[in-house]
Parts: C-alpha cells; sequence; structure tokens
C-alpha cells in the first residue's frame, strides 16, 4: 500500500512540472544534504533573494527556479541534470557546489546546448583548454582561493611555512595554487586524509618543524575540527595560520569561535564591504532569512545578478551568441564590488585579507583588513581558445 | 624522541575516543545482537543537545545533562519503535532498518536545527594545557578526553562484573530463557542496555564536540571506524573495544604522523606523498582484516 | 579390522577437560551403542569424530586413515554420514530436495551451472528410494518446515542413508519419538546390521540392548567399559558410575 | 506456489513487453529522459541482481558491494583515458572497444572479488559484513588518492565505448543493450540458482552445518557466487561508466553498497527478478521524494525502516505470494 500511494504521489507530482511556461527555468543543482548541505543552502538562498527582490523576475524576465540536491554525489547530480534537460526541458543551469559534482554534470549540459552558471565551483579543467563558451563561473577559479592566501603569506612576510590539504584532487590543486603567489619556502607539505576529524598528528609535526606560519585548507566540517584543535594544541598563539575562503567563512567563524580569533584568510567578498549594494544585501538576506549571509550566499545572489543582467539584454532568450555578448558585459552591480570576465569567462576580481574578531557580543566574525591582489586572474586563461 | 612521544599520547587519546563510541555499539550488540548503524546518529543527537543548551544557557554542565538526556530518550524512543522488532530478525534488517534510521536523523536534524555548524566551546577549565613532559605542552581536555574514556571504561567493567544489572546483562546475553524464568522482564533489560548505549554514544558526542565540527553526519564520519574498532575487539566484549580503540587510535595516528617520512626515505616526494596518504587511509582496514584474517571473530571473541 | 580407532583423545575448553585420554574402537560392520549419563562428554566426542571439533591430542583413524586434521567435509566424503542430535536439516527445501543434497554430495563436484537439479533423475530416483525407506515417500514434496517432529528425524535418516556411508554415527536418533516411530528406527537399524558400521549414541536403553553388538560407557571423558550389552549389564564400574550416578 | 508462479510469470511478461515497448513510446511522446532513466534502473537492476545471488539464496550479506561496480566502471574509464592520452598501461595501450572493455571490466572486477572474497569467507555473521565494508573502503579510498585518475573528482570518458566499432551514440540502442545483458543475466543467475550449485548454496544459507555434514566444502562454492556475483557488478559499472560517461570514487562508496541492498530487499530477498523492480522502486521512490522536498531524508528514512520492518519478502513477494489467512 504504502509503495503505490507513494508512486502515484510521484507521478502526479512529476505530472505538474510538465508543459513549459512562457518563463525562464533556471535548473539550480546544489548540494543540500550531507555535511556540506549549509553551502547549497546559502547559495540558494541569496539567488532566490535576487529573484524574490524582483518579484520572481530577474533582468525584468519572470524566472522559476527549480532547485534539487545533488546529495554531493556527482551521478546524482548527473541524473537531475539530465531530467532538467530532457524531461523540464530546462536550458540555462547553476548552484553546483563542488568540483566533483561539476566535472560530471557540466559536460553533458554544454552537449546538449545547455548554458551553465557557475555560483561556486570553478575546476581548472574547465578554465584552461577545456573553456566553453556556454560555462561561466561566476565566483572564482579555485586556485585563485589559494593563489590569494599566498599572496597574503608573503605580504605578511612569511619565509618558511608548511602546508596542509586533504589528500584529494582539490587538495592538491590548493597546495599547487598557494605555492604559485607565495615563493617562500615550503618546509612540508601535510596531506590528510578525506573525513579526517582528528589533527594531534598533523600539529605535532607542525610543532616539531617550527615555522614562520602555517596554510592549511579543509573546506566545511574539517576546517572547524582542525581550528579547534589547533587552539587547543597551543599551536594559535605560537604560529600564525594563513586560510583561504572556503576553510574560515563566516559560518566556520561563528561555529568555531575564539579558536578563530587571529586566523588570517583571503576572500573576495565579507559582510563588511563598504558598498552600497553590499549593505543592501546584507541588511535584505538578514531579514529574510534571519541569518548572516556567508560567502556562498553573496556567490549565489551576484550569480543571479549576472544573469539577470544578461536576460535583460536579451529580453530572456538564450540563444548562445546574444547571451554570450550581454553575460560577458557582466552589467551588474555586484556585492563583492568590481567584477570582469576574463576570456576564459572566469572572473578577474580583487581579494582582500580578512581576520576573524570577536564582538562585543561574544560573536566572531570576519573582519575585512584590506586588498591582497588586484585584478586576480586565473593562469589558465591564456590556454583557453574563446 | 619526543615527537615519538607526543604521537603515541595522541593514539591514546584518539584511542579514548573511539572507546567512548565502541563501547555503546558493542554493548548492545552483544547482548542482543542488533547491529546499530544509526549509533552514529546518537553521537550527533548528544552533541547537538549539549551545543545547543551550553550555547543558550552558557552552562557546560547543563549542556552536557542535555546532551545525555537527549541521546538517552531518543535511544530509548527508537528501542521502542524500531529496534526491538529487530532482536530476532537477520542482521540484514537491523543494517537496513538502522540505515533507514541515519537518513532520517540526519534530515530531521537539517530541518529543526539547520544545516550550519553549531558552536560548541571547550570548558574554561579545561582549555589550558599540562606540560607532561619538558617541552610537550598537551592540551588539558584532551587528557580529560582520555579520563572520561578511562572511566568509562572502568564503570562498565564494574556494572557488568559487579551489580546486579550487569548480571542479568550477562545472563541475557547468553540465556535468555532463564533471565526471563527468574521472573525479569527481559524487553525492560533490553531497553534499558539500548539506552545506555546510546546514552554512551551522546556522551562520546558531547566529549568531542569541543574537538570536532557539530554538524549534520557528524556520526557517519565516526560510525565506519567504530566498527572497525568492535570488529577487531570481538563484537560484544567490551575488553575487545578497548584494546581494539587504542590499537586503531595508535595504528592510525603513528601512520599519519611516521608513514610519509618513511616512505620519503625510499622513493621520490610526490608519489610518496601519494602512497602515504592512500596508505594512512586504509592503514585501520588493513589492520582489520589482518586481524581477521588469523582470528575470524576477533581478538575476544564472545559466546559460543 | 576397525572401522573406527581412537587412541589417547584428548579435549580441554579451559579448565574443562571434556575428553580425558579417550580410547575407542570400532570393528567394520559393528553396531557399536556408546552410552553415558549427561555431561559424559558425548557432544564432544562425537564432535571429534565428525571434524567439528579439533582435539588437543591423540588420533582418530577411519579405515586406517588418520583423519584427525581433516575437515569435516573431507571425513563425510571418505564415507562418515552423520545424523544430528536436534536436526540439521534445509528448512526452506523439500525432504526430498534435502535427500537429493545428500546424493548429490556423492556424485562428484556440485560446480554444475546449468541444468535444474530439480529436474536431475540421477539425483531424484534414489532420492525417493532413501524416502521410501523410512517410510516418508508420500511427505517427499513437502517443505521441511511443514513436517512434524518425528517426520524430521526420520529424515535426518533418510538422509544419513542416502550418503552411502561406510560409517554411520547416528546421535541419539530417537530423541522425541512416539514408540511407534522408534520401533520403526529400530527394525530399519536392525535391518542394515552387518552392511555398514554403525555408531549409535542413544538414551533409550531398551533400543540400544536389542541392537547393539558391543557398548561403551562414556563417564567423565573416559571409556570405562567396552563389552556385549551382557557384559555392560553386570559390570560393577558401570553399575556404580552409570547407573548409581543416575539415581 | 502454483499460483504465485503463474502471477509471476504474467508479471514477468508485462514487465518484458513494457521495457521492450518503451523507447517507442517515449519517442512518440517525445521523451529521451524516459530512456536514460530507464537504463540507469535496467544497470542498477543488474547490480541489485548480482547482489541477489549472495544475499538472497547465498546469505552472504556483503556490505562492499559498489567496490566491484566501482572497479568495473573504473577499468572502462581508464582503458579509454590510456588510450586518449597515449599512455598505455601495463603494457596495454588502452581500448575504446566494448567487447574488449567490459569482459575487462568483469575480469578486474571478479579477481578484486575472489581475493576479498577468499579473505572474508573466513568470517561469518557481523564480521562477515564489517569485513566486506573494510574491504570496500580500502577500494574507495584508493581511488579517491589517485590523482593520476582524478581521484575524487573522478574520470569522465570522452564518449562512449564502441561496440564491434560501432558507435553507440543513440540512448535507444544503449538501452537495448543494458536491456539484453539485463535479460542474459537474470537468465543466467536464474539457471545458476536451480542447479546444482545453486542448490548447494541456498542449502547452505539455510543450514551450512548440515551441508558440511554431507560433504560440501561450502565456502569454496560461496567464493564461486562471490565472485560471479563480483563480476556482474563490474558489467554493471562498465555500462554505468557508458551512460554516466563518468565514474567517480562516490560509486564505490558504503552508503551505495547500503542503497544496493535496499534494492534487493525492496524487491524480495531470493527472487530473482524481484531486485530489478526493487532498484526501480528505490530510484523513483528516491527521486520522486527528493523532488518533493529538500529535506527528503525525514521522508525516505522511515521508508527504509518500514520496508526493513516490514516487508521481508519485498515488494515480489507480496505481489506474487498471497499470504494465508489475508
Amino acid at each position: 500500500m504504502t509503495f503505490r500511494t507513494l508512486m502515484l504521489a510521484g507521478a502526479a507530482a512529476m505530472a505538474l512540472c510538465g508543459p513549459a511556461m512562457a518563463q525562464v527555468k533556471i535548473g539550480f543543482i546544489t548540494t543540500l544534504s550531507t555535511p556540506a548541505g549549509y553551502l547549497g543552502e546559502d547559495a540558494r538562498d541569496g539567488f532566490k533573494l535576487a529573484v524574490d527582490q524582483e518579484g520572481g523576475k530577474l533582468g525584468g524576465v519572470p524566472v522559476e527556479v527549480i532547485v534539487e540536491d545533488d546529495k554531493l554525489k556527482p551521478a546524482d547530480g548527473k541524473q537531475i541534470a539530465e531530467k532538467f534537460l530532457q524531461s523540464d526541458k530546462i536550458k540555462l543551469f547553476s548552484g553546483i557546489i563542488f568540483s566533483n559534482v561539476a566535472g560530471a554534470v557540466v559536460p553533458g549540459i554544454l552537449e546538449a546546448g545547455g548554458i551553465y552558471v557557475s555560483p561556486n565551483a570553478g575546476p581548472s579543467n574547465f578554465a584552461g583548454k577545456g573553456c566553453n563558451a556556454n560555462y561561466y563561473v561566476t565566483s572564482w577559479q579555485n586556485d585563485n582561493l589559494h593563489e590569494s592566501a599566498g599572496a597574503l603569506a608573503k605580504k605578511l612576510g612569511y619565509k618558511k611555512m608548511v602546508l596542509l590539504a586533504p589528500n584529494y584532487q582539490a587538495g592538491k590543486d590548493a597546495i599547487a595554487g598557494f605555492k604559485r603567489l607565495y615563493g617562500g619556502e615550503v618546509i612540508e607539505e601535510i596531506y590528510t586524509a578525506l573525513d579526517q576529524t582528528d589533527f594531534s598528528a598533523e600539529m605535532a609535526k607542525i610543532r616539531a618543524a617550527k615555522p614562520d606560519a602555517v596554510f592549511q585548507f579543509h573546506p566545511g566540517g574539517q576546517g572547524i575540527a582542525f581550528l579547534k584543535q589547533w587552539q587547543q594544541a597551543g599551536l594559535k598563539d605560537q604560529i600564525p595560520m594563513v586560510v583561504a575562503a572556503p576553510s574560515l567563512e563566516q559560518k566556520i567563524a561563528a561555529a568555531v569561535g575564539d579558536a578563530a580569533v587571529g586566523v588570517a584568510a583571503t576572500t573576495h567578498w565579507n559582510t563588511d564591504l563598504p558598498n552600497a549594494q553590499n549593505k543592501a544585501f546584507v541588511e535584505a538576506f538578514r531579514k529574510k532569512y534571519n541569518r548572516d549571509p556567508t560567502v556562498y550566499a553573496s556567490q549565489g545572489y551576484d550569480a543571479a545578478l549576472l544573469i539577470g543582467a544578461a536576460l535583460k539584454a536579451t529580453g530572456g532568450k538564450l540563444d548562445e551568441k546574444p547571451f554570450r555578448e550581454a553575460m560577458l558585459k557582466a552589467d551588474a552591480k555586484l556585492v563583492r564590488g568590481d567584477f570582469k570576465f576574463g576570456t576564459n569567462q572566469h572572473p578577474i576580481q580583487d581579494w582582500y585579507e580578512v581576520k576573524a574578531v570577536k564582538g562585543a557580543d561574544g560573536k566572531v566574525t570576519l573582519q575585512t583588513v584590506g586588498k591582497v591582489v588586484e585584478k586576480l586572474q586565473d593562469s589558465y586563461a591564456k590556454d583557453c581558445k574563446l | 624522541m619526543q615527537l615519538l612521544i607526543e604521537q603515541i599520547l595522541n593514539g591514546l587519546q584518539l584511542g579514548g575516543t573511539l572507546f567512548l563510541l565502541a563501547a555503546g555499539l558493542t554493548l548492545v550488540f552483544g547482548i542482543m545482537g542488533v547491529i546499530n548503524l544509526a549509533h552514529g546518529s546518537l553521537f550527533m543527537i548528544g552533541a547537538y543537545g549539549a551545543a545547543i543548551v551550553a550555547g543558550k544557557t552558557g552552562s557546560w554542565g547543563l549542556g552536557v545533562i542535555a546532551g545525555l538526556a537527549a541521546a538517552a530518550l531518543v535511544g530509548v524512543l527508537i528501542e521502542l519503535v524500531v529496534i526491538r522488532r529487530l532482536y530476532a530478525r537477520d542482521h540484514l534488517y537491523q543494517v537496513l532498518a538502522t540505515f533507514g534510521l541515519i537518513l532520517f536523523f540526519n534530515g530531521l536534524v537539517a530541518m529543526v536545527v539547520g544545516r550550519a555548524p553549531l558552536l560548541m566551546e571547550t570548558p574554561k577549565v579545561l582549555s589550558g594545557f599540562v606540560e607532561l613532559l619538558p617541552g610537550i605542552p598537551y592540551p588539558t581536555y584532551r587528557l580529560a578526553v582520555m579520563g572520561v574514556g578511562l572511566a568509562v571504561a572502568l564503570g562498565l567493567w564494574f556494572m557488568i562484573a559487579r551489580t546486579r544489572v550487569g548480571m542479568l546483562i550477562r545472563a541475557g546475553a547468553t540465556h535468555r530463557d532463564m533471565v526471563s524464568a527468574l521472573g525479569v522482564d527481559i524487553a525492560k533489560l533490553y531497553t534499558f542496555v539500548f539506552g545506555l548505549g546510546a546514552l554512551l554514544a551522546g556522551l562520546a558526542g558531547i566529549v568531542v564536540g569541543p574537538i570536532r565540527s557539530v554538524q549534520v553526519g557528524m556520526g557517519e564520519q565516526v560510525l565506519i571506524m567504530t566498527f572497525v574498532v568492535i570488529v577487531i575487539g570481538g563484537i560484544g566484549s567490551v575488553r575487545g573495544a578497548f584494546v581494539g580503540a587504542m590499537l586503531i587510535g595508535m595504528a592510525d595516528t603513528l601512520g599519519r604522523a611516521f608513514l610519509p617520512g618513511l616512505l620519503k626515505m625510499h622513493m621520490s616526494g610526490a608519489l610518496a606523498d601519494g602512497l602515504a596518504g592512500a596508505l594512512s587511509s586504509v592503514l585501520i582496514y588493513i589492520v582489520m582484516a589482518l586481524v581477521l584474517v588469523v582470528r575470524p571473530r576477533g581478538l575476544f571473541p564472545v559466546g559460543g | 579390522m576397525s572401522a573406527l580407532h581412537i587412541a589417547g583423545l584428548v579435549k580441554r575448553f579451559g579448565a574443562l577437560t571434556a575428553t580425558d585420554d579417550l580410547n575407542l574402537s570400532v570393528a567394520e560392520n559393528e553396531l557399536h551403542a556408546i552410552i553415558g549419563p549427561n555431561g559424559a562428554g558425548k557432544s564432544t566426542l562425537i564432535g571429534q569424530i565428525t571434524g567439528e571439533i579439533q582435539p588437543n591430542s591423540g588420533t582418530i583413524t577411519m579405515f586406517h586413515t588418520d583423519v584427525t586434521r581433516w575437515s569435516v567435509p573431507q571425513r563425510s566424503l571418505a564415507g562418515l554420514a552423520r545424523s544430528f542430535q536436534i536436526t540439521q536439516l534445509c528448512q526452506g527445501f523439500t525432504a526430498e530436495d534435502n535427500v537429493a543434497l545428500a546424493i548429490q554430495a556423492r556424485q562428484g563436484s556440485s560446480f554444475r551451472f546449468f541444468a535444474d537439479a530439480r529436474k536431475d533423475r540421477r539425483l531424484r530416483d534414489p532420492a525417493r528410494a532413501a524416502l521410501a525407506r523410512v517410510g516418508l515417500a508420500d511427505r517427499a514434496d513437502r517443505l521441511v518446515e511443514e513436517l512434524s517432529h518425528g517426520e524430521k528425524r526420520q529424515l535426518e535418516i533418510a538422509i544419513t542413508l542416502a550418503m552411502t556411508p561406510r560409517l554411520i554415527l547416528l546421535d541419539e536418533p530417537m530423541a522425541g519419538m512416539s514408540h511407534d516411530e522408534s520401533q520403526k528406527i529400530v527394525a530399519l537399524l536392525s535391518s542394515l546390521k552387518g552392511t555398514a558400521t554403525i555408531v549409535l549414541i542413544e538414551h533409550d536403553m531398551d533400543a540400544v540392548f536389542a541392537l547393539a553388538d558391543r557398548l561403551s560407557v562414556l563417564v567423565s571423558g573416559r571409556i570405562i567399559a567396552t563389552g556385549t550389552a551382557e557384559e555392560i549389564r553386570v559390570n560393577p564400574d558401570v553399575r556404580d558410575a552409570y547407573l548409581g550416578g543416575d539415581a | 506456489m502454483q499460483r504465485g508462479e503463474r502471477i509471476s510469470q504474467i508479471l514477468v511478461a508485462l514487465a518484458t513487453i513494457a521495457l521492450v515497448a518503451l523507447p517507442v513510446v517515449a519517442a512518440t511522446f517525445g521523451s529521451t529522459y524516459a530512456v536514460t532513466l530507464a537504463t540507469r534502473l535496467l544497470i542498477y537492476g543488474m547490480v541489485a541482481v548480482s547482489l541477489d545471488l549472495i544475499i538472497g539464496y547465498g546469505g552472504l550479506i556483503s556490505f562492499g558491494h559498489a567496490a566491484y561496480f566501482g572497479l568495473g566502471g573504473y577499468t572502462v574509464a581508464i582503458l579509454a583515458f590510456q588510450l586518449a592520452e597515449g599512455v598505455p598501461i601495463f603494457g596495454y595501450d588502452g581500448t575504446n572497444e566494448a567487447l574488449v572493455a567490459w569482459p575487462l571490466a568483469m575480469l578486474v572486477s571478479g579477481l578484486a572479488a575472489l581475493v576479498f572474497g577468499a579473505l572474508s569467507l573466513r568470517t561469518s555473521g557481523a564480521y562477515f559484513i564489517m569485513i566486506t565494508l573494510a574491504f570496500a573502503q580500502m577500494v574507495y579510498y584508493v581511488f579517491v588518492a589517485l590523482k593520476y585518475y582524478g581521484g575524487d573528482d573522478g574520470l569522465a570518458m570522452a564518449r562512449r565505448n564502441t561496440l564491434g566499432g560501432a558507435r553507440i551514440v543513440d540512448p535507444q540502442i544503449f538501452y537495448y543493450i543494458c536491456l539484453g545483458l539485463l535479460a542474459a543475466v537474470i537468465f543466467l543467475v536464474g539457471r545458476f540458482t536451480r542447479s546444482r550449485f545453486g542448490m548447494v548454496l541456498t542449502g547452505a544459507r539455510m543450514n551450512e552445518r548440515r551441508m558440511a555434514a554431507l560433504g560440501f566444502s561450502v565456502m569454496r562454492y560461496r567464493l564461486v557466487a562471490f565472485v560471479i556475483a563480483g563480476m556482474i557488478a563490474g558489467l554493471g559499472g562498465a555500462l554505468w561508466a557508458n551512460l554516466a560517461r563518468f565514474v567517480s570514487p562516490d560509486m564505490m562508496a558504503w552508503t551505495k553498497s547500503g542503497e544496493f541492498m535496499v534494492m534487493v530487499i525492496l524487491g524480495g530477498l531470493g527472487s530473482l527478478f524481484g531486485p530489478v523492480l526493487g532498484a526501480a522502486a528505490f530510484i523513483l521512490v528516491e527521486s520522486t521524494l527528493s523532488e518533493l522536498t529538500e529535506y527528503w531524508q525525514v521522508l525516505f528514512g522511515p521508508v527504509v525502516v518500514l520496508i526493513a520492518l516490514f516487508a521481508p519478502r519485498g515488494l515480489w513477494g507480496w505481489l506474487t505470494v498471497r499470504r494465508r489467512g489475508a
């Protein structure tokens, strides 16, 4: 009985979203379950905020945002994309948080003539030789995150460093990216395990290596565990730490508390960036969702604004040439400030240094210190033939 | 040398944490014969209960009480609703049902509390260091974790070996009929044991809250490692869980600490890094496979 | 010539010595009964004869081959068949399936993947014959779980017979049977006498004294006496240790 | 029993007609997605059938079946990758030919199953569950760490394998290939389970002690079943890699093994066709729920619990067997 009714309900639900309407549908494939669910949630909420502020439109064109959870499984993401493409006839996509999901999903979308606008993941394989006219990254090329951190470490004058990252692709890219703009001596590279939650062995090693500073890349829960254990091990007051945005964003700072205070990070957006759009965005986000936006929320919002600018210019048409022309103008006032697309349709933008500070209310937030790199572009753009 | 001692301490500390998780799991399996994948969910619930209440009230003590109560309560609840229907069933259905419970609790916590990780700070008293050996300041909190692990080990031993409840538990594991004949309500006994297991899982969650991230899915990250521990020790044996936890804690920590260096002496850096990464990730599984190949029922086999 | 020869067999479980320097010799085609009070170590002895339990020391020889280190299936293929005290049957199979498996085991490797075993007359005909011998012909297509207790005991024996054994080990075959059913089994065993070696472990003294060529008495892990029914009946040690202990 | 068999035959006939007709019907409605979705169901169904051989018939609860699925997929993807890169692997140039790559995928998965099975089968019960899980985790972590093949990010296949030199881009043709292979797998597994081999495998599940006493070395039969199941899962992985044109360690995650188990039980243990039905129901229920709500786990979890508690015979048993007094 249970299954029959369930399947009937399912069939009914599928029937409802059958016929195409006059509005532009946007397929938003993102990660909502798993420990990393809050990343996708924020990106989605940022994106939806932009749509809601226009009363269900982007750039004056009515849009419908269809959100589905990829469960951080590449295969599931691909399955959803196929359904969106073939069954819902969606042409415009966004939302993917993780590079491995993007790696599985994006080629299928592009081959089917779809357009993908990334609000987060910017893996290198689509930035260089593999760039595509219908593929835009509005956040950053992955390496930028770590390049900016490398630049910050150089600026802060650290000569000898230990670098840590998990032993998978993104971790290795992080260390390679960091070294690109750092230039100082790397005493040791330590690779941690996927899912590792206890870092005491690594911290003992770092203590023994006596570096000037340490760079670590552990996004989400791993990053939280690392910072907490770093403080407990008494290393926080001995060895400065530099990280990239995914290892210390607003939510991590709040969840780590005191242990984050003093850690230096780089980011392309922060809550306190002084431009008018940002002030309005932060206020609107707080009002609507009753929480502080993270960098992921800002990226979702900016992606929506960029799509909106393009839709406005084409009047809602998604034909490749006009849409691309409009999109590449990036004719929108983004919350992060100045922004330009490079030839590979990845961002050229400024990166800031931020520091975790404890406010009067006892909450730990991120405070912008100043610019680290201006107009940073990724190193793959030169290989892109667009 | 100093580094080695420190790493051994780290291994013992990780072992202590693992034991906290493994004790409840092995108890439940040993007595009721239930494989409970949802043990990790109870671990998460304990941590959430403590983090929320400690955050709201500012009192660590209240947080601990709330965390323990939440885990035990949920444990008793799922025993009454789901688990007790599984005692007589094949392990397959136990794995399946508790797999379903994991999904449910992860979804529920995300829905009710939210997906963002929670703040859980170290209690002030325990946030300093102790200089165990000159030049090795060791975090007080981590020593406290070891202490809790040891206390739970002793407490369980005392309860099982020396109390009436423990006698019933031992008898219930092997002679259900006899315990029933003694006029003891076996259903209540089982609910109690499952609740105790849940309480221990919750305690583990509370204890690691300040060291790790309190977030949805935190249970699954440690669940498999915990199973490795109890399988090595011999499922159902609390003593085995203790030895298994120490063994795995040591193997994991020392592997991560020294394998890359050892490999680098013999091969190129990049290859060594890759291999060391893979090896230290799978080291605990290799240990487990080796133990089981030699002793198919673990180090301390329980029952006939 | 001895079918089964056990010398100096010792099995310890911790501090408990369950088999204590046990010696036993069963002649070919003899029906040899082993009796003993509860806790004498019968199950442990059977376990060691069948290979389910490894002894600490001593040797077990079957038809002049040392099988002490052999596995259960190896001993079975060498000609040992046993029935279990508590029926061990494949519950989800029919009675005939259970017997057919015994026959299949004697027809070489079962790595045959394509032909339907239930339509194989080389398995099914002898299976039906064995069932008929124990009086279960009309229950052949019943699932084991649908059989009565007595019928399951009969099925156990049908399986044992179907294995065409040289040495049969019957572990309390009449346990829990009605008088009539026991009588059938006694008749069946009598008809087998002289065609195979049978080791019978049984509590039913009437049956034992009626069937056995010789008896051995097992007490505290040792054989304290071996002889014909008459010899055992008058043996003072047996009276003392066995019958006395029972009272 | 008789009645149940007739219902099964009718169901299988109906399902066959539906599956054969599906692409044609879908084409008339202009829905290519239905074909892709159905192909996915066929592949998962195949893996579930293979798992049913060891769980349902053999009683061997493997919690690591995804490892063989993943190894099959990776074999195909790596062979294509090496060919594309022009770098030989173990002296072999790699291939894009299905007739070579798919059997190789089965071989690799089968070999892994042989080694892991031989070690795992020394244990039983909960230990077996956990050691199979442990071996699968090892394979998973090894592929996560294999940077050369994309590590955690996975490895894309530029295009589908060719079959006897012909390209199989058309989703309908690929669908029929999968359908044919699934039919072959069901046919073979059906024969296996009714053969002498199957009788021993099933008997050993029901009563291992009895089978040993009869003279069967049950471990050898179990190992062969384990290897066969691994090979079929490897074929499933190879097909999956071709469908998705992408493989990642996620294919071998322990949750994937758990999902395969859910499919088998949902469909019905030891029911041959049931697992295919189970795979279909699993995917439809999961994707429907995750469309309905982002908190799909809150609904899906209890569904899984209810299956475990109240549907021991699974969907197939529920459809074909009428319980007495009901």
